[in-house]
This record gives structure tokens, C-alpha cells and sequence, in this order.
């Protein structure tokens, strides 16, 4: 392979885009190509996840490698992946309803493993793809006009149910500010261990409520108002007890003032690096690289010989 | 009247109390002695308390399979006693606490043990034995007596008990000596009290090195259960990723694996759900390793999806399905076979895969291996069909042969590959239709793939030709599986061909099978039998060929409709006269097979229904 | 010549582009004028911009499937003519906006329309007629100009505008009167400019009343989608909990019942997944309601755990099974029937159920509402399948009639049944395997039900003889249902008893096979059909007589491996010497099926595959 | 029916028990079966709903109706149930396996609903009845006698997790303090909603780290030292997020000092009062008591006539 530096045009594809015009889901490919053209990530070494949705497209948008799989699963898929092949970029992303309905199990459950992927949840309220029925994080009360009635259930906020699963790295970011959605991307790959963000997308097909313009006079930024998600001292069980109360309650922000940025980064040893203390040669290459011709199973037999 | 080396020795009592550990004891010192062991457990969906039993059967001749009759019987409780009287062969014998168990129960109305006058009663004076091991200060532990009547058990039989405390060494090396210094002791008081008050009464005795020479490196023998050889397999295969959710009977394979994790460079991971575990297994398949799961009904129901994803991207998986009696959590320790038509049809739309049926341990590592070079080759999904039986049932088994046996990771796009050609398609059309597949990590090699219809390249299409070329692509593959694994293959055939009665299977009721036909053998009745090991591709035509030239059909299955019946008339058009079924969640023992094709001979029934205790239906 | 009431018309053009409400007036307003409508939409897993298109067959007599050739084409862009001009019947006309699309387009290498010399090109000017509707400072609404297409599509037709004028005021009657005002002028406009440009020159024409009278209450006819009529029937069941999770093509089923949720009392939940749907209604049924859920393939892979505890538990459930392509996601808004072995054998262990398959609307209706009858009297699930051209396509239908539909609700145990038996369990080993149900509130009823194998009292039990008991029981509960739902029930044969051809189907291709029929008998060859309307219990004896006694014996469907023929050689031993599928995403034409049964007739070939655009293939 | 007062033989079945000896499964059924005697809820109108494990079993050992479901599913039925008969006292227990690894996702969108059941956890760190594996809610880097090597991931808080995810009434008990467990069972089954107890169960046989002799010196019970976990004006949302961060607060503290009793309880709306307002006839009775014989479908024809 030639080394010379990637440009843009390594990580597009040719595949005909059919979202909406105006979609939200643009700017989202948009930024994951600046953020890897950036960080100079390979294509060939990165795999991107998708569940299924609009959302679930976007891999075929992307030219690393991809995989669009089924609805609410792309996490345990990615956490083979990563497995298999530690030294992959991989950036699962998914749908609202694909990740917090149907996939809220893994959602859960993949928190309390740190493994060292990124993960993205494109919140935009609605099962977009099958016609706009309200997703997991649609508002009680309100009422879109694909809709009959309004919601009368309580919505999940994406960003606090990662603070309070585990996830080490946690961000919300708006679809349409592609340079800092961009640079959240970055960070969380860059992040060691389970990175998530939130992003807020534009649906404007189904969710004529939150549109741009909803967002725009609402948004601030939380690190430009200061705000210090990073755990100085991971040992420290205080401080990281304080810096996730924190976190919660700044997730929970409404009304006139809606934060994006950093709500918490915490550096903990990652599940990658449990297994490497654990198998020795992972320790010394990814599962993938390990020679399997010729393996012996004498010592097994051994063992169950009396 | 002598019997030697054929004793079928059972333990029973309430599940946490010690029988697991007593039998595995018994049987180890068993196969120390170069005897041939068969060892099958019942127990209960239940941590502690209810009754399970053990049964060890070790014989002179390759046995495969249980009787029903039971030589020596272990009563670690009462309740064991009279749950087990009926089966005991006359001139049998228990043994048993005689200082807390009092037999004399016909005034509580208790039927069994009291009225048989054909066996023998070894009431064991076990807490004095055990209060006699220990120093006046000491306080007994009185899950000794377990030992003590194992080490009775050989006693009575005359084993050389070296063997037994070479065996129980062996079984607590792990732990302090003392551990292993006080069982040898027990056992040896045990063994001592049988000698001492019962010289000469029982009748089966056992010899050592009998049957195979332990010593000789070709004549190694282990004892073993399906799943571990079905993990062996797997690793030998360079199995690098098995994830799963625990799930009796399949959970034991997880165990194994975990346990030579860290020496055979596999991650076992215990994921939140089944689909997790099908979905997390694809993710590593697709990204170049060696990657399976393993589960039973309730968890294969959730992995579904995840097994036609895979067989429309074809990733190649393994999937493990152990099978258990359903429908729903049905009897969660107990033994059916009646997933092959779900594991045939399991998943919407028609996506291939390869369905292969190990029958015994030998198959089971085999299996284990060859599937991972048949998913790999044909990149679709494979399903191995086994069962609690199969999987959980101890064995003597010769060593596997680890000859000829290579690993092929099939057709791989490096990236000299991909330049050599210029440029890449995921799904390329060909004539085998089978496309190079490239890892992620490759240059030039980045495809996305997708779980909708998809071009060559790989992005979604739901143009109709394309479609079509889809679909027939991989089913093409299906025939090129067919040529890497012949018929003959996936068939086996045993017995003459000019038989009395042809017998057809499937899986775990193979030992069963083949220790009943020379049973029968023994009464002048002369079987064949054919054992399928593959669903799918199914061996259409060799089935049909056996079967033309049978005088007379059976068909057993450890299921209630008999369900291969079903496949065979399918794909041969071929109606199967007689079936002989049990679905009360026990295996065949062989002697119920005997009495079944017995009753097939004589009265000609379409079906005869076996259940446990001699129960026995004609239709 | 003319062409008097029989036109094929189709709308093509970007999704969310206005095809479907354009389609829906057109074929509403020839409702509305007594005509046979036949409507069937092609779109793709997009939101806005892929080509759909909507066809609406409009003809004099009763037709129930499409046909190939268009004879009127509204194209809303112009890759709808380059996509479909090969399809327009000779003398066809296509209606475009000559102001916008240029047809010359050789040079571009398109091919199409500009080969064709035998249709006519009809581009109206469509943005000057939509500015001339606006006053000088009003906004031209452009999507205008699809109303004026349909209007014209009238004006050609020469059909009553009073009826089109009608069917818009009753389209947008919920929204401002203008709406209505402004889209019956563009129509207007659209109907004037054709009358007036092109007057005579079309030789298709459409007349109203004639094949029915609409206004006899007895002739009542309904524009209907199976969907629709599935709903219908489970609402006329008394149908109160409905769960779902959205995925093409069930969801409508759904959005139809939450529209009616309040005047009819029904609950319909959108739940987390499509195990939370299934669970949910066993939960609800349980508790004595009438409940239900529909899904397609990847959401039925995560109900069968669901499936099987409804049959283990004797649970009354009933799921509408929805198929399109797959496997995994395959082709979500296209048509495929590759689910009924999916269906038949699906979750593990051997559970008892019942499989209806509707052929058309009127059945959907019907077995909409029997399936509940069904589910409680047998105490097991109920799956209705069905698919996306059923579901989806848009038939005229008579009134459906609901006399003798009587809610049979079963055997429930109520507090006086049992006081006056003394005692209750609730798994009863009885004759017809059938026991009494309490709904919990019941007094003196309360029972613990569990996915476990039990005793009749309803606790776990793993003992070998009440799971004989239990298995026998549940399997003989489908003895009861064969003489509840006969044969002559599950079958319904159509044509001459002496036929040429056999032809054997099931499901969707009933509307298609049956125009296909009278197309033949034109053509001299007779045909016999026979339709199977339950794959569980399946009506073996019928469907081998009509075998037996066939001279041809064709059997079509929509999929690869022509899977209801080998449930038919497992079941009757027949081998269907002949196959038609297709399995392109697409349903079969009137006319495809034709030209399939004269190739079978032609040179006997084993399988003819058909796919759009005329593809044949013939093995 | 004889409206005699009941007695504990009514709440009683003849089911043989085979739980372990001093399995903490057994306090909790006592303690449920306490409350129902206390609140003389009649048998034939309460439903306990189960999943699979050995918490699965609770409903045979208790006089009302029960249904023991399958793994990890008795959430959503126990949903349908009382859907179908809102009369009914609906409670649902599962084991921590159950309801946290593979129920996780109805764990947390049943949170959304408020609806009226009473869901218990039984928290007893391990997958019991199959013999022993780590659950979600085991500690990181703790080890029982099962288990081959410590767990590497980081437990599930449930009653922290419920607060998140929206349950209006939220406790923590302890299984071995029955008359304590039992008046929180009278709470949760009184409240108008969704109502969560996690119960700190004792599992002898696998767990033998969190042990009885582990427990009794760190438990206090919350409202014992004066906490207060009522919402007073449920419509303040300050009042609502500020009591919501205070039990996160409560719910995450460990060591020394380890709570049980109630986080947290706010009343809104239930599910089946919005039901109620949608569906006419649910206000006057229950569906399961809607005469269903002789529907007309007329008007569902008329409106498909052209
Ligand atoms: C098991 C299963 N159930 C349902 C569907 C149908 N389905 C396709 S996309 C989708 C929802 C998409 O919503 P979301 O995840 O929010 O993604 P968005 O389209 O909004 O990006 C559903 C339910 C499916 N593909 N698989
Ligand atoms: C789908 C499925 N997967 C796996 C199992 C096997 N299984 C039975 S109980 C159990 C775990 C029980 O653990 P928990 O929920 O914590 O309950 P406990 O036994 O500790 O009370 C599992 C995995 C099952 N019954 N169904
Ligand atoms: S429906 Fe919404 S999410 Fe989907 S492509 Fe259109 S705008 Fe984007
Ligand atoms: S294994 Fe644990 S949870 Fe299960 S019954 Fe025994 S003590 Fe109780
Ligand atoms: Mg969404
Ligand atoms: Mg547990």
C-alpha cells in the first residue's frame, strides 16, 4: 500500500444516496468522513456498524468497511468485531428505535463492558424508515403529523442512560453542526473504551416539531460554557461518582437552554485489555492473525485420560 | 454364577447431595482399569433437593448406550431406593445407610424395594465407618460416606483398588493433598467393610485392563461427553471466539472452553441473550476469526434472524444447537430430538445452510471440526444438531485420530488478490457462487455489506433480475456443498445388507441402536441401520437406495412425530412402515429398543411408543 | 375500436412524490362509477425519491390480479417512462409534462419509449395549466399537476367527471373545503385539456355503473386491501388487544385498528420489539381477551419463544404473518410466500397450531374472524398467513356479509362450573384434550400456568409419564380441530373437475391464478385449481384426490423451492411433476401465470421460473 | 363468594418448594404473601407473572392466579395483562438475569409507560438456577466459587437504573427482612403506576460472597434515618428532577453504608388512565368484561364504499 496521505475522495463511495432531501443523516456521513480524514484513520481499518432504519444506510456511504445488519442488533455485532480484531477503528451507529426499543438490551449491557468502540444513536424521535411512528425518545405529549395521537409515554434521554450504564465517554451532538459533531467523533475514537453520542437529527420528513428550527436558538455548547466532564482521577470512586451526578443533571437540561458537547470522559482500563492479560496471544496480535493451521489438542485428550 | 465385567452400577439421591462427584469417581476408576464405560445422568431442572441418578455401565465390549437394569445401586436417600427397586436385576444389590435408612416401610404403604425378594440389601453401617475416620477431636464430615460406599461399591465388585486410589489422586489434585489422603482413606473402609462382611455374595465382579491396554499410545482411551468433543473440535479448528448465554444442556460447552481459554487462545464470552451471542459470533466471523456459538430450543428461537443474516451475507458461522424437550422451557435437564425441522426451516425467507448430525463423540469432534472448513468454504451458516444425550452422556472413547485433518479458510480476497484483479465485488457472481471475501483490515478490500438484496458489489438492490441472480447464486453454493460432502458422507451403514429389519436414525439414539442390533443379533434377529448425519444437504438418494432394498422399516426417534419420517417421504417419497418414538424426555436404553423392534416383528404396529419403566404403546 | 372498460392505468414517479394519492382517486373514482378495480403498488425501502408506481386495472367483469400491459401511464418524471415503456400495451398512451420532459433523448442512450412507435405520447402542458388555475399573486402549488394528470387520464377515458368530481369532495372531507374545491378544478382542468385536445384519439374508454349497482344495498362493493379485511374480521371477533412493532408490510394492519381504536375498543400498543408484541398478547389473552399481533418474517424470528409457551400453555393467541422477501431484511416492501415451513415448524419441540392462509379479501375477512373461534376453542396460536400483495393491494370486494358469524369463545371454567365440580385443574387430561379455562378474577379458578411441562394442576413436573400424558393431550386437541375445520373447509377446488391442467396454489396467487383460468379457456385449454387454505392441520385426503385424478398437475407459488410441494410429498406422497415460481419480489401477473402454464403444456418442464419483464427460465 | 376475611392458608398452594435451604426466595414469598394478606387482596384477583430462574418458580408457591413465564419476558405479559383486566393487582418478579440481561430492553421501555404493576427484581448477583454464572448486577472483580475467573464488567445498579428510566415508585429491600420487604410490597402495590423493588436476595448455594453475614452490618433503611422520597407537587418538574437526582444519589452509595427502603415516589397519570380517555368502554370496565358477541362491522364497510 502506498502511504500517501488519504484525502476525502478514500472515504466516499458511489452507492446512490436515497435519504431525504435535507436530512440530517448528510451531515452525520459528513462528519464521520472529516473526523477519520482527520485522524488519517485508514479505510481499510475501519469498520462502521449499522442497524437497520435510515439511519442503518449510512455504512453504504462510507468508504471503510461497513456492515448494514438487522434492526437493534449492530452492537453485539460490533462487539465481535472489535474482538476479532482489536486494532480496528469500529464505529457502530443506529437508529433511535433500533438502539433504544429493540436493541435497548444491548444498549444496557454493552455499558458495562468498556470495550473500546463508538457508538452513535441518531435521535430523531421517529421509527423514520417504516413512516414515522414515535420512537423511544419522542416527548409524552407530543404529536408529529404522521401521528394519531400524541406520545403518552415518558422518552429516554440517550445521553443519560449511557452516563448511568457505564459508558466511559458520553456526548450529544446536533446533525447539523457537522464541524462539531466532527470533532466529538474524534474524541470518541479516540477515547479509550465504550464511547456514545447522542446526535440530534433532523428528520424533516416525519418530525415537524424538532426541526432546525426548534434547535437552532436553543443549543449551547457545553464546553464553550466550560463545563469539565473529565475525570481527573479515575481511582478517585468520589470523584467519578460527583462527575457522573454532574453529567446526569446536565443530560437532563431542557426547555431554553439544550446542551451539546462532552457531558463525561472517564479513563478506565478497557475489556480489550482485560483480555489481553488473559490470552497471551492477544496480548501479542489481534485474534485475527493467529496462525490455526495445525493446532493440537493432545494436552486435551491428556486431560481426560485415566 | 460369575459375571464378570459387565455391571451396571447406578447413584442416586437428592441433586447437590454427591452423586455427580460419586459417579464420576466410579466411572473414572472404571476406565483406569481399561474397562469400557457408559455414564448417563437424570436430573432435575433444581439446584438442590430433588432426585437424580447416575447410571455407569462398564462392560468388557464397546458398549455405546444404558440398560435398565441396574446391577448396583448407590442409595445415597431412601427416596433413591424406592424410585429405583423396580429396576433392579435380580440378584442386584444396594447399598445404603442402614444406620438412617430403615427399609421396613410397609406400614407407610411405600411399594418397591419390600417386595422384591431377588436382590440384595447392603445396609452399610456408614456413620460409624465415618466417625471411625477421624480423631476423637476431629468433627466428621459425613459427606464421606458417598466415598465410603464407592469404595464399597469396588469392594463388593473386587476390583484392584489401586486403581480407585490412583483415580481419586488424580480427581483432587487441584487440591490440598489432605483432601485426596482422606477420600483414599474413606474409600478404602468402604472397600474394606464389603470385603470384610460380604466376601463372595455379589455376583458381578470387575477386573482390570481387561478390554484395552491404557498403557499402549494407540489404545489411549478417554472418557468423555459429546459436547467436550464437540469443543475440541472446534478448537482444534482454531476456533478463536464462542460466545453464548447459559442454557442447559449447552452451557457445558462454554464451561470447557472457558476453562483452556487462556492455553488455547479462545475468548468465551457470555453475552446478555442468545441474539447477542448469534449477532456478536457473526461480527467476529465477518471480521476474519473463527467464531461459533452454542445453545437449546428456547435460546435458538431468538437467534433467527442473526442465522438468516448470515446466510444472506454469507458469514460463516457455527451454530451448536443442543437439543431439549420442548415446546417452551419444557424440561429443561431432560433429552429430546425434535428441533430438525426447525433447524431445517428456522429463519423467513429461504436462505441455505448445512445441517450436520453428529451420533456419537467421535462424530461430535469431527463435526466440530469439519464444520468450521465447511462454513468457511461455502460462507453460510452452519448448524450442528446435537442433544442433552449426546452431549452430556460419558463415553470411552479411543483418542481422535488428529490425522488428516486441515484446516481451509476457503476462497479469501488478499490484497494481492484485489490488485491482481483490479477491483472488487463483495458478491461477485460465479459459476460456484462463491466470491472471494475479503477482511476487514485488507487494503483495497473495504465493501459494506448488507442484510437487504444486494448487488455484487454489495449495496442494496431490489431490481427483480438482480434478485434473482441473488438467490441463485447461493443456492448454488448448496450444490457445490454437495460435492465437498458426498453422500456418502452423510450417511453410515451398519449391519448386513440383507437384513431382517433396516433400522433408521438420527443422532444420540445411535449407541442405543447399535448396542441393540447385536442384542438382537444374539436372539437370531438380524438388523441393519442407517444413521443420517445431515439435514441438510440431505442424502437423498442413498436414503432412497437403503431403504428400496429394506424388507422391513423402522424408524426411531427420540420425538413424538417422528420428524425425519416426515423429511425422508419428503425428499424420497418414501413412506416408512413402522416407527418406534419416545418423547417422555428419557433416551432409549438399547434393551428398549430390542423390545420395541421385537414388538415391530411381531405384531407389525405403524407405531410404538417406549417410555420409561417398560411403558410401552402400539398404534 | 374501441376498448370499453377495460383499461390498465398505472401512476409511476419519485416516492413521496404524489403516486399513491393519485392512484387512490383514480381508482376510487372508478369505484365509484360500478367498476372491477384491481390495484397493486410496487415501492421501494426509501422514503422520498425511488421509482414507485401504482397500477389499477379497471375492467367490466370481476378481476382479481394485474396484468402486464399498461395501457394508460401518468408519469411523474420521466425515468417512470424509461422504466415502463417496454410494459405499454400497443396503442397505449403515456401522460407526462411536456413542459418539463423532453422525450428525445437518443442521444443519451436511453432506451424505451422513443423505440416504441405503436403508443402515443400525450405531454400536456402541465405548468401552464397549474399557474392558470392560481390567481395573479397566489403560489402555484405544483404538486397540482398530478390532479390534473389524473383529471386527464379521465378526459381521455372519456369517463363521467361528475363521479371523479364526487370521489375527491369525499377524499379530502376531513380537511378545508378548498382543498377539495381546488383539486376537483385541476382535475377539471386536466379532464377539459384531453377531452379537448385529443378527443378521440384513445381507444380505451371507461363507463359508469357498469357491473354493479352501487346503489342496491346488496351490491354494496368496497375498494379494500387485505389488511384492511383482516382487521375487519378480527374487530367483528370482538378483537380488544392488538400489539405491534412497525415493519412493512403488517404495519397497515396496525394503523388501520389505532384509527379505529376508539369507536371500536380496541387497544393497540406499539410495543418495544416483536418479542414485547407477542408477550404482551399471550398476557392479554390470558387474561381473557381477544388478542392479537402481526408481523413480517424478521419480526416472527423473534416471536416463536412467544409461539410455543401460547402452545404449551394452551394460550389462545392469533398472529398475522405478513410474508415478504428475505431472508434478513431481503426486499421489506416487496412480495414474496416463503414463510409457510417457517410457520409450520417454528420454535422448538413439537407444538400443536393452527396455520389459516386466505387467498383473497373475503377470506382475510373470514378467517380474521374464525381464527379467534379457533384459538379459543383449541386453547392454542392461530397464525394467519398472509403477504404483502394480499395485504396491500387494492381489490373492489362486495359488502362482506356477517351472517352466521357467531363468537364461539370455547370451554372457560367460571366460578359455578367449577363449585359444581368440586375442584379445579386446569390442564384436565380430558377425552377431547380440551379442559376448561379460568380467566384469572374468576373466584375459586386461581391456577399457576408455566412454559414448563406440568401436571393437570399446572405445576412443573419432569416425570416421564405425565409428559406422555401431556404431549398426547395437547396433539390430540388437533384431532378436534380437523372436525371443527374440515377438509372441505381447507381446500376450495375451482374449474372443471376434468381439466387439462391441475393447477395446485395457495395464498395470493388465487386472484392471479383465477384470471389466469379464464384466460386459458379462451385460449381452449382448462384448467382446475385448487386452493389450500391451511397448512395445520393440512387436508392430506383432498389434496391427494384432487392429485390423484389430475392429469397435469402444476403447482405455482411464490418462491424458490416451491415449498407447499414438499409439504405435499411429505403429506401425500405425490410429487407435483410440475413447478411455476417466482421469486423476484414480485407477484405474478394474470398473464405471466398464462404464459407459465402454456410453456408447462409446451415442453413439460420440470420448473419454469418467471420473473419481470417476461423472463422465463425453464429447467 | 363468601366475603370472609382471609387468612394466610388463602394465599397458600400445595406446591412442593425445592428451593435451597435458606434461599432468600423464600423470605420474598412470604413477605408477598404478607402483603396480600394484609391488604385482604383477594386471590382470584391478583396475577403474579415470573420469567424463567429459580425467582421463576415464586408464582406456584402462592395462592393467587401466576403465570411462570419464559426468560426474560414477564414484563411485557404482565403488560398485557393488565391491559386486558385493569382490576387486577398485577405483580411481576424476576430474577436479575431475567429481567437485567436478557429483558433489559423491557426493563427499560416498560419505564416509559407508568402503568400500573408492581415489578420486583431479585438481585441475588448470579444466574442461579443455571448453576452459577456472573449476572448483570455482580460486582466487577468479584468471584464466587462458580465462577472460574473475577467478573470484568461493571454491574447494573437496578434501582438507580429504574429511576433513569422512569418507574415512579423505586425501593430497595432485602429478602431475609420480610415484615421490611413486605411493607415496601404494600407500597409498590398501592401506588398508582409503574412500581420497582430491587430485592437484595440471598442465594446461599452461589453467591457466597454477598452473604447474610455480608449484608447485615451495612443495610440502614432509608426512611429510618429520615430521608424523604415523596414528590410532593408532582407537576414541578424542578421538584420531580430534583428528587430523582437525590435517590440516584441514594441508590449508588456502597461501602459502609448500604440502603434499602424507598428512593423515590411521584404520582403521575398512569398508562391505564390514558387508556381510559382513549377507549370509551375501558372506563366503565375492564376490556375482559366487554360483551363481544353480535359486533357490527357496517360502519367500517360504509367508510371503504366510493
Ligand atoms: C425485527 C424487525 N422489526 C421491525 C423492522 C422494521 N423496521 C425497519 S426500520 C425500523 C425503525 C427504524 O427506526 P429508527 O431505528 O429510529 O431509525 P430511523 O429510520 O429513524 O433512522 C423498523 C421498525 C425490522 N427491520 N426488523
Ligand atoms: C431464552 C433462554 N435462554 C436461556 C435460558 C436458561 N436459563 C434458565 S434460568 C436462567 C438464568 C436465571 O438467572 P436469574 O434470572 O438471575 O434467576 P435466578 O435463577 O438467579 O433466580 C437461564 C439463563 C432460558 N430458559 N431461556
Ligand atoms: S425519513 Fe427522515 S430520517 Fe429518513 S431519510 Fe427522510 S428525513 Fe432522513
Ligand atoms: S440456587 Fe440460589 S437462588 Fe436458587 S434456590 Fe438455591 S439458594 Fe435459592
Ligand atoms: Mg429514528
Ligand atoms: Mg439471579
Amino acid at each position: 500500500m502506498s502511504e500517501k496521505p488519504l484525502t476525502p475522495a478514500d472515504y466516499r463511495t458511489n452507492v446512490h444516496n436515497n435519504w431525504c432531501p435535507g436530512c440530517g443523516d448528510f451531515g452525520i456521513v459528513a462528519a464521520i468522513q472529516k473526523s477519520l480524514l482527520e485522524m488519517q484513520v485508514r479505510p481499510e481499518n475501519a469498520l462502521l456498524v449499522s442497524g437497520i432504519g435510515c439511519s442503518g444506510k449510512t455504512p453504504h456511504y462510507i468508504g471503510t468497511y461497513g456492515m448494514h445488519t438487522i434492526h437493534g442488533r449492530s452492537l453485539p455485532i460490533a462487539t465481535g468485531a472489535k474482538i476479532a480484531n482489536h486494532e480496528l477503528t469500529v464505529i457502530d451507529v443506529s437508529g433511535d428505535g433500533d438502539g433504544l426499543a429493540i436493541g435497548a438490551g444491548h444498549f444496557v449491557n454493552f455499558g458495562r463492558k468498556n470495550s473500546d468502540i463508538l457508538y452513535m444513536i441518531y435521535n430523531n424521535g421517529v421509527y423514520a424508515l417504516t413512516k414515522g411512528q414515535a420512537s423511544p425518545t419522542m416527548d409524552k405529549g407530543m404529536k408529529t403529523k404522521s401521528m394519531e395521537e400524541p406520545s403518552i409515554k415518558e422518552p429516554i434521554n440517550p445521553a443519560s442512560m449511557a452516563i448511568q450504564c457505564g459508558y466511559t465517554f458520553v456526548a450529544r451532538a446536533y446533525s447539523y453542526d457537522i464541524n462539531h459533531l466532527s470533532s466529538l467523533i474524534k474524541q470518541g475514537v479516540q477515547h479509550r473504551g465504550s464511547a456514545f453520542i447522542e446526535i440530534m437529527q433532523a428528520c424533516p420528513t416525519y418530525n415537524d416539531v424538532k426541526t432546525k428550527e426548534y434547535f437552532t436558538p436553543i443549543l449551547y455548547d457545553l464546553q464553550k460554557e466550560g463545563y469539565d466532564a473529565v475525570v481527573k482521577n479515575p481511582s478517585d470512586a468520589n470523584e467519578v461518582r460527583e462527575k457522573k451526578l454532574a453529567a446526569i443533571t446536565k443530560s437532563w437540561e431542557t426547555g431554553a437552554k439544550y446542551p451539546i458537547g462532552v457531558f463525561l470522559k472517564v479513563d478506565f482500563q478497557t475489556y480489550e485489555d482485560y483480555l489481553k492479560e488473559k490470552m497471551p496471544m492477544m496480548k501479542e496480535k489481534p485474534l485475527v492473525k493467529h496462525d490455526i493451521s495445525g493446532i493440537k489438542i493432545t494436552h486435551l485428550m491428556e486431560e481426560l485420560t485415566f | 454364577m460369575v459375571i464378570l465385567n459387565r455391571v451396571c452400577w447406578m447413584a442416586g439421591g437428592p441433586q447437590g447431595g454427591g452423586v455427580n462427584v460419586s459417579a464420576d469417581l466410579f466411572a473414572k476408576a472404571c476406565v483406569a482399569g481399561g474397562l469400557n464405560v457408559f455414564g448417563n445422568i437424570e436430573y432435575n431442572s433444581n439446584i438442590k433437593g430433588e432426585h437424580s441418578f447416575y447410571r455407569v455401565r462398564a462392560w468388557d465390549s464397546n458398549i455405546r448406550s444404558h440398560v435398565n437394569l441396574v446391577n448396583l445401586l448407590v442409595a445415597l436417600d431412601s427416596e433413591t431406593i424406592h424410585t429405583h427397586a423396580y429396576e433392579m436385576a435380580p440378584g442386584g444389590g444396594i447399598i445404603y445407610d442402614g444406620e438412617e435408612i430403615n427399609l421396613d416401610m410397609s406400614d407407610k404403604g411405600v411399594a418397591g424395594v419390600t417386595q422384591r425378594t431377588d436382590i440384595r440389601l447392603f445396609p452399610l453401617p456408614l456413620t460409624t465407618i465415618v466417625k471411625s475416620l477421624y480423631g476423637p477431636n476431629e468433627k466428621p464430615n459425613m459427606i464421606m460416606k458417598n466415598t465410603v460406599m464407592v469404595g464399597a461399591s469396588f469392594g463388593f465388585l473386587e476390583y484392584d483398588f489401586s486403581l480407585v486410589e490412583r483415580t481419586i489422586r488424580q480427581m483432587f489434585k487441584n487440591k490440598k493433598p489432605t483432601v485426596a489422603d482422606f477420600n483414599v482413606k474413606a474409600a478404602r473402609a468402604g472397600y474394606d467393610h464389603a470385603k470384610e462382611n460380604y466376601e463372595g455374595i455379589f455376583e458381578c465382579k470387575l477386573q482390570s485392563d481387561h478390554y484395552y491396554d491404557r498403557k499402549s499410545p494407540d489404545e489411549r482411551h478417554m472418557l468423555i461427553r459429546g459436547n467436550e468433543a464437540l469443543a475440541m473440535g472446534a478448537v482444534k479448528a482454531g476456533l478463536k471466539y464462542y460466545a453464548y448465554y447459559p442454557i442447559t444442556p449447552a452451557t457445558p460447552i462454554a464451561h470447557y472452553l472457558e476453562e483452556h481459554s487462556s492455553e488455547c487462545n479462545v475468548h468465551v464470552e457470555q453475552t446478555e441473550d442468545e441474539i447477542a451471542s448469534v449477532c456478536s459470533v457473526i461480527g467476529a466471523a465477518h471480521t476474519g476469526v473463527r467464531a461459533m456459538t452454542s445453545t437449546s430450543g428456547p435460546g435458538f428461537c431468538l437467534m433467527l434472524e442473526g442465522l438468516g443474516f448470515s446466510s444472506l451475507t454469507e458469514t460463516p458461522i457455527v451454530i451448536g444447537l443442543i437439543q431439549r424437550p420442548g415446546p417452551s422451557t419444557g424440561m429443561p435437564t431432560r433429552q429430546d430430538q425434535s428441533d430438525i425441522r426447525f433447524a431445517l426451516h428456522a429463519g423467513h425467507g429461504e436462505s441455505p445452510r448445512v445441517i450436520m448430525i453428529p451420533g456419537d463423540v467421535d462424530e461430535c469432534f469431527q463435526i466440530g471440526f469439519e464444520s468450521f472448513n465447511i462454513a468457511e468454504k461455502f460462507q453460510m451458516p452452519v448448524i450442528i444438531l446435537s442433544d442433552k444425550h449426546l452431549g452430556e452422556s460419558y463415553i470411552t472413547s479411543k483418542w481422535f485420530s488428529e490425522e488428516n485433518m486441515a484446516v481451509d479458510r476457503g476462497l479469501i480476497a488478499t490484497e494481492e488478490y484485489i490488485k491482481k484483479k483490479g477491483s472488487y465485488n463483495r458478491y461477485e457472481i460465479t459459476e460456484s457462487g462463491i466470491s472471494p471475501r475479503a477482511i476487514p483490515g485488507t487494503p483495497l478490500g473495504m465493501f459494506r455489506t448488507t442484510g437487504d438484496e444486494h448487488t455484487e458489489y454489495g449495496s442494496i438492490s431490489e431490481d427483480a433480475m438482480e434478485r434473482i441472480k441473488m438467490m441463485d447464486k447461493r443456492f448454488r453454493k448448496m450444490h457445490e456443498v454437495e460435492k465437498y460432502y458426498p453422500e456418502e458422507k452423510r450417511i453410515k451403514v451398519y449391519g448386513d445388507l440383507r437384513a431382517d429389519v433396516s433400522i433408521i436414525g438420527w443422532g444420540s439414539t445411535k449407541g442405543a441402536i447399535l448396542d441393540a442390533m447385536e442384542m438382537l443379533k444374539n436372539d437370531g434377529v438380524h438388523a441393519n441401520y442407517l444413521q443420517i448425519l445431515s439435514a441438510s444437504p440431505f442424502p437423498s438418494r442413498s436414503v432412497k437406495k437403503f431403504l428400496d432394498s429394506a424388507k422391513k422399516r423402522i424408524i426411531i426417534e427420540n420425538n413424538y412425530s417422528a420428524l425425519m419420517s416426515g423429511i425422508i417421504r419428503e425428499m424420497t417419497g418414501v413412506l416408512i412402515e413402522h416407527k418406534i418414538v419416545k418423547y417422555d424426555g428419557r433416551p432409549f436404553s438399547c434393551d428398549s429398543i430390542v423390545n420395541g423392534i421385537k414388538k415391530v416383528i411381531k405384531d407389525s404396529p405403524r407405531e410404538v411408543i417406549l417410555g420409561e419403566q417398560g411403558y410401552e404403546r402400539a398404534l
